[in-house]
């Protein structure tokens, strides 16, 4: 399946872009899209949305969804 | 209900006085309670000359809505109104206005503070400020509102 | 700190504009949370076309002065304004602003309502209604905000 | 001693008058000026203030005291 993904802020800039594709076989999660993208651990403080609701790594995805990472939020 | 995140400077009591004149029934609330967040010149013993707001849209807007709706639900009043800037700003911009309508001023001060608080620590902005040297600084964390949890009892 | 009761038409977000650009000092304060309180056209179910406020020259600008240094003792702000209009009114014209800036919008929130809390218990206004046959009507009480008791808990 | 009277909102209409001078002889209290303005008992609810801070009935007064009655008061 394929995942759109995206990353802001500062994690935006340590990743080096904005947005990316990934393509998974068989069932797969949050983690294995970030399992793709770094061979670092995903740091502790990052937080996930998928299709632009938050929620953790451990989230099943299908095909087309939005993925999301990026730091502690700072508005207002 | 009115949520705007744009990247126009930001006038809150014009908007304040335009969201009265166009969708408000004039007469019938009896306080409106607000609150302006407004860029400072300094931060953590910085002094700060420009920031640049960063969001991602849609999820944004969504995530400040559903807290407009919490607060709607939670407390009795009449209508709210948020608007966020984001983009390049400098200090004394207006950041953000949160606007709450209400019959009585207890539930449209309760409101409005909900508001703030939910926006604050759900909806996805991340400010990066530049110091006087011209350094780039990410913002990591919000200064807590002790209110905060206390808002979410009340509403529980 | 400023405290106005005037005759005068009150433009309550002007006078914060106002007293941004000539009291603040600019890019200093992170929020500003206001309250402003409207003529309702009804009131304990009749219709109500005008209102005179009536008080105590002297003793209320006295009084309104002793809370907004209440406020600013027991809360970390930086400035509280306050204008109260006296004399006759219509439906929907402000009757009164509280704006309290602070570094902080807990004690903001916290500071304004205090403010306005107090001010309803201790200025001397009496507010006379007159309703739609003609009727004046002298308003007998105002309506409690359950938080009252709970700033001064904060305070003590 | 000599006392400035004054009266506002519904007990200035109850009473026909804005404001009144009264005259008391030795030791007077709010209440002796009450009693010199009105047969009938004070209201509940009338408030007293003395020189513009609130007071009671017992407070006892010297000349050129202001002593205003009102009642509950309606701001905000």
């Amino acid at each position: 399946m394929d995942i759109d993904v995206k990353f802001f802020a500062s994690l935006r800039e340590h990743m080096g872009r904005t947005s990316d594709k990934v393509t998974l076989e068989g069932e797969a999660t949050v983690a294995d899209v970030w399992g793709q993208l770094s061979s670092e651990p995903m740091p502790s403080n990052i937080l996930v949305a998928v299709n632009k609701e938050y929620t953790d790594l451990s989230q099943v995805l299908k095909n087309g969804d939005e993925v999301a990472f990026f730091p502690p939020v700072t508005g207002g | 209900m009115k949520v705007v995140v744009q990247l126009d400077a930001l006038d809150p009591y014009k908007e304040i006085k335009h969201h009265e004149e166009t969708v408000l029934v004039s007469g019938k609330h009896g306080g409106v309670v607000s609150f302006v967040g407004t860029m400072r010149d300094f931060n953590d013993g910085e002094d700060v000359t420009a920031m640049n707001l960063d969001h991602y849209p849609g999820m944004t807007e969504k995530h400040i809505e559903a807290v407009c709706q919490e607060a709607m639900d939670g407390w009795d009043v009449m209508d709210v109104l948020v608007v966020h800037r984001v983009g390049d700003m400098y200090p004394a911009d207006p950041i953000v206005l949160v606007a709450v309508w209400s019959a009585h001023r207890a539930s449209a001060f309760d409101a409005c503070r909900y508001v703030i608080n939910y926006l604050k620590e759900r909806a996805p902005f991340w400010k990066c400020e530049v110091t006087t040297e011209g350094k780039k600084i990410w913002v990591e964390h919000n200064s807590k509102d002790p209110g905060v949890a206390e808002s979410r009892e009340k509403l529980a």
